[in-house]
């Protein structure tokens, strides 16, 4: 096992990381940019290096900066997180010269999964299922139109390079397809450097299910359940839980199979996932990519499972076996992540970065808090605004969202506004209880829902917000008194000073 | 005391008077209701009113506006004070068409679009900030003549600070 | 299913209870003291009503206010918690007059197991095994030495109304027998109003193993595995864990077996817990009493067993039947609870009473906190100093022990001092790691091995209480600088406003 | 600065000088190192000392005196000015045998066990404190006289308050 372990990344994905190489006896070296100073995963770590300016170009993606500090700290593995250097196979690459261990896959599992065709070309040869659709890129107009018509309409035109909801659109009509052909083309450039788009079949009612791999460095790959993560907020997933309410045995059993064969492709060596669309209607799946990392959402797959993907990962990375085998794997009730955002929810999530003066972390039974953030912390603006999240368990997905809107209302955070209050929203739509919603929900029909809800604490609010400001004014009422009695009598000066005092 | 509370623009009559520390006698409208209150923390009150027990978090987001917020819901309140209300009203005092535009976040301004003696349309971009991998954009919430533009490109601004002002079509032609 | 519960108790549990009725879509009437206007259970419930002043003979222990309270707001059933009136007879039985379901067992069961010579006469019918020794009451000093002679030396002498280490005292040699008989008997009298005693046989390396049970309404009676509570200090409890390091499958199964035999000797009906003293030579197990509430440590079960021990426990008192049968019981993993008091550990555990100023409660995977207090909480000297309980799961005890101390050193209560520091030390104690301990180890070896500890970071200790001292000096220098400038030049009296106000 | 900082009698020089804001450059006997230093919050430091990473949690416990935690160890520090130190060790000032007894705890006070004028042993056993259903036992740390009794039967005492005075024997008998 590793003496000492360099974590690549910071907020909460590093203070994760650390926690499970302190329970591991493993030493740990955090990195941060000058903005990160005063960051949590600094304050936890065994030491810490500064590597450069906030911005992420300048210090946390800096290759030659975190391998200096880990040549100089002697750590023997780096552990990129999620994001940052995570899927960067040079990284790897230039880990695996200098001696030390990549916290990761192989570099060819993350150079085949890191472009849609490469990636669907390596599953389609384990025949696991895609989309109906192209393995290759468009050629031309002709091209397209031929392929168009195989397809048929809806279909969708997506970049090879995309990802995350970028450089899609659905063509309803074939009237559409040349404009928007050469648009998405002219787009995908501009975007990510690269032109090829490519066609596919539109889902119908799309959900994303994920299923999570692990897999060592002996030839044992295994699946630990699916996760479904449909809950997006432009194309941005906010809430993941496991299992999949539209998941059962027979389907895990056969997603598992295709995401180990999908695994198996690239020889996949760690802790992956791999992601699939489903469609609501008829719950057919298909493949879409793997991340070949630690995703944001694995805590719901450990809660559920009991395993700790993170110690699981590092174990794989020293070189040890799976310490469970397929049959091992049983999933015992349901799990809930709520990622909290620094954004305004009532204010079209408009980024509120700023002080947390103030914390109170729901407690109790079933809930985990997996936070970067701390009372006085700044939260920078550099970086995502992801703050922390929070993760519930239950026996049973109905007593994990009972559980969930319970520590949703004694989360307090003060200082910043966070989208705490849209979770909360989420976890009383009839919808949402039903499990009946797809990757569009978020952004239709919950927006509409939720604006039209009722607010039934309104006359508390003006009651509390009345009193508040009569404090106020007794107070300056009593400080202009307290200063009258020894000096010059200028009330308003008095109130002014007074003003100035209490907000030191 | 006697203040106007308002409320997605419907205004409350609010009295209050402070029967023991902590202990509120407040009418509502007709409504007469008794509230125990204890500061818990700074600027979050634990309520009881008639034995039912609330938590509220209540911020200063402006002078006399306060933020509330309870059991998921945000409301902000603005609260005057009954008789400087009546006053201003009958002063007629500080309407004026001038639009002070202030940064709704802490960020960087990314892209300054219009300039001092820019004519402006209701909805137009004036300024695209960017903070957390996200650019916001702030129009203009009236047609106008830039009269003031304080923003500076790849600068830094907190939330509420200046960023430009804007004086209506009428005002500027006189 | 009930609408509305009162909860007749206070701090953590009380909180707990509130929790697990929120979970169940249940409303909540806290009842506090004038002490605890400020409590969590007061803030986190949806009614809240005084019903008298601090003392808790006054408040938490009046049944008639208790009653009249729930009249009022009609609630359906009373949670009692631990402690107060949970163990009460009377209040169970003035519940069901006045038509309250009472959240426990039958009264009767309450009665008979509150008596350590009823219980034990109650459970001997079922074949339970007991402490080698006397069934009835010591009549007199013959008596005593014809006992004596039958159990044989060491052994023990007990006040047959005691509790919690309380009223026992070890004899060794048959010349001391005259004098403690008399001496405890008095000692009985004195402490609880009765003079009864009995003897039996002594222990050796005694270790306390409980096996929780859950009895429901319609005569099932299951067992949900043992919890290890041998690490006491003063005789009280102050780390628990579950599964115990001496109970394998098989003694699991037995201990089980005879659990369930002493609630049926009762016809126990809700959740209780059944205290074995364990012999850690040979591991025999003999009945010591059965406790008929919820416990403190239950969380290690739920934990372990993913069993919601406090819902179920109000889903019996509703009339359900129990959700789970025996062969349904899974262990999965170990968990440990710390009992986070208000105490220095470094100073004779005197209780701290006193403002929580700071607070950072831990974090992350595995880690439950079940917590009365808050940051500005003013604990109250009114009551039990155990202001938290922190409570760790891991897959094994070793990863447990790991995560817990990783838990431990993220844990800050600024304010008062708390025993903290005490556990942190605990998980690095050799023979708690080996799991090699009796019920006199924390009073015994653990203190000696603890005071001879090494203090690895003295020097950085020096450094950091001289730079505070610079800082403040620091301060206060430019606060006499800045006040010199616009006022009369008197350093002195300056340096002393300064400070006055850096206090406020 | 220079101090004289004191664990469990052992005196240790510390010099201290701060390079730019939260770094300081510290001589503590032959050995110097550098110390980054963010306050997290309201008495707890995040301490960064060549790369290492230490919480240290700080609180004042009376004059000159700090409790230090880290990692799990308490330290109580004296930190004494080294030039004020020099002059009272000079002047010899401070040394009596005058015990001021002062509550280690917020409580009540149960029993007063002795009243003004008793003569003591050193642990003879002078108020009784509860709190928290447990007693304790403040006792005389020195033979002596009661010179003043603070404690009042029945009432509450906070952490720190005054309890009882004892005048060693030598001075009273002077």
């Amino acid at each position: 096992m590793f003496k000492k372990i360099l974590i690549a990344n910071r907020g909460e994905i590093a203070v994760r990381v650390i926690r499970a190489c302190r329970e591991l006896g493993i030493g740990t070296v955090a990195v941060y940019s000058e903005a990160d100073r005063s960051a949590l995963h600094v304050r936890v770590a065994d030491e810490a290096w500064c590597i450069g300016p906030p911005p992420a170009g300048e210090s946390y993606l800096r290759m030659d900066k975190i391998l200096e500090v880990a040549r100089k700290t002697e750590a023997e593995g780096i552990h990129p997180g999620y994001g940052f250097l995570a899927e960067n196979a040079e990284f790897a690459e230039r880990c695996a010269q200098e001696g030390i261990t990549f916290i990761g896959p192989n570099p060819r599992a993350i150079r085949l999964m890191g472009n849609k065709t490469t990636s669907r070309a390596a599953v389609a040869e384990m025949d696991v299922p895609l989309v109906p659709g192209m393995k290759e890129n468009l050629i031309d107009e002709e091209h397209a139109q031929k392929w168009a018509e195989e397809i048929g309409f809806p279909l969708m035109l997506k970049a090879a390079a995309g990802g995350g909801g970028k450089g899609m659109r659905k063509i309803d009509d074939p009237r559409e397809l040349l404009n928007a052909f050469r648009a998405a083309r002219s787009e995908a450039l501009k975007s990510f450097g690269d032109d090829a788009v490519y066609m596919e079949r539109y889902i119908e009612n799309p959900r994303h299910v994920e299923i999570q791999v692990l897999g060592d460095r002996h030839g044992n790959i295994i699946h630990v359940g699916e996760r479904e993560c449909s809950i997006q907020r432009r194309h941005q997933k906010v809430l993941e839980e496991s299992p999949s309410p539209i998941v059962d045995e027979e389907m895990r059993r056969r997603m598992g199979e295709a995401a180990i064969a999908a695994a198996r492709s690239v020889d996949y060596d760690s802790a992956g996932t791999v992601e699939f669309i489903v469609s609501g209607k008829t719950r057919d799946f298909f493949f879409l990519e793997m991340n070949t990392r630690l995703q944001v959402e694995h805590p719901v797959t450990e809660m559920v499972t009991g395993i700790d993907l993170c110690q699981e990962m590092i174990r794989i990375a020293a070189g040890e076996r799976l310490s469970i085998e397929q049959k091992d794997v049983v999933i015992r009730g349901h799990a809930i992540e709520c990622r909290v955002y620094a954004e305004d929810p009532d204010n079209n999530f408009l980024p509120t970065p700023g002080r947390i003066v103030g914390l109170r972390i729901p407690g109790g039974p079933g809930v985990r808090d997996e936070s970067g953030m701390y009372e006085g912390f700044e939260v920078p603006i550099h970086y995502d605004p992801m703050i922390s999240k929070l993760v519930v368990w239950g026996k049973d997905r109905e007593s994990a969202i009972q559980r969930c809107r319970r520590a949703l209302s004694e989360y307090i955070v003060k200082g910043i506004k966070t989208t705490i209050p849209f979770h909360a929203r989420v976890m009383l739509n009839e919808h949402f209880i039903r499990g009946e919603f797809d990757t569009t929900f978020i952004d239709t029909e919950f927006r509409v829902e939720d604006a039209a809800r009722e607010k039934p604490f309104e006359k508390i609010a003006v009651v509390a917000a009345a009193i508040n400001a009569f404090r106020i004014d007794q107070q300056k009422a009593k400080a202009a008194m307290a200063g009258g009695e020894t000096r010059a009598m200028n009330p308003w000066k008095m109130s002014g000073r007074t003003r100035a005092l209490n907000n030191q | 005391m006697a203040y106007i509370a308002t409320y997605q623009g419907k205004e409350h009559r609010v009295a209050i008077e402070e029967t023991e520390a902590g202990n509120y006698k407040v009418r509502i409208g007709e409504e007469l209701i008794e509230v125990d209150l204890i500061k818990a923390r700074e600027n979050i009150f634990s309520l009881l009113i008639e034995n039912q027990s609330y938590e509220v978090d209540v911020d200063g987001i402006g002078r006399n506006l306060f933020s509330i917020l309870i059991r998921g819901d945000h409301f902000d309140v603005e609260v005057e004070d009954e008789k400087v209300k009546k006053l201003a009203a009958k002063l007629g005092a500080g309407a004026t068409g001038r639009q002070d535009i202030k940064s709704p976040m802490a960020g960087n301004v990314w892209k300054v679009m219009k300039k001092e003696g820019d004519r402006v349309e209701a909805g137009d971009v004036l300024i695209i900030l960017e903070a957390m991998k996200m650019e916001n954009e702030i129009k203009s919430p009236i047609a106008g003549i830039v009269t003031g533009m304080s923003a500076v490109e790849a600068t830094g601004v907190g939330a509420g600070d200046p960023l430009c002002v804007i004086e209506p079509l009428e005002d500027t032609a006189r």
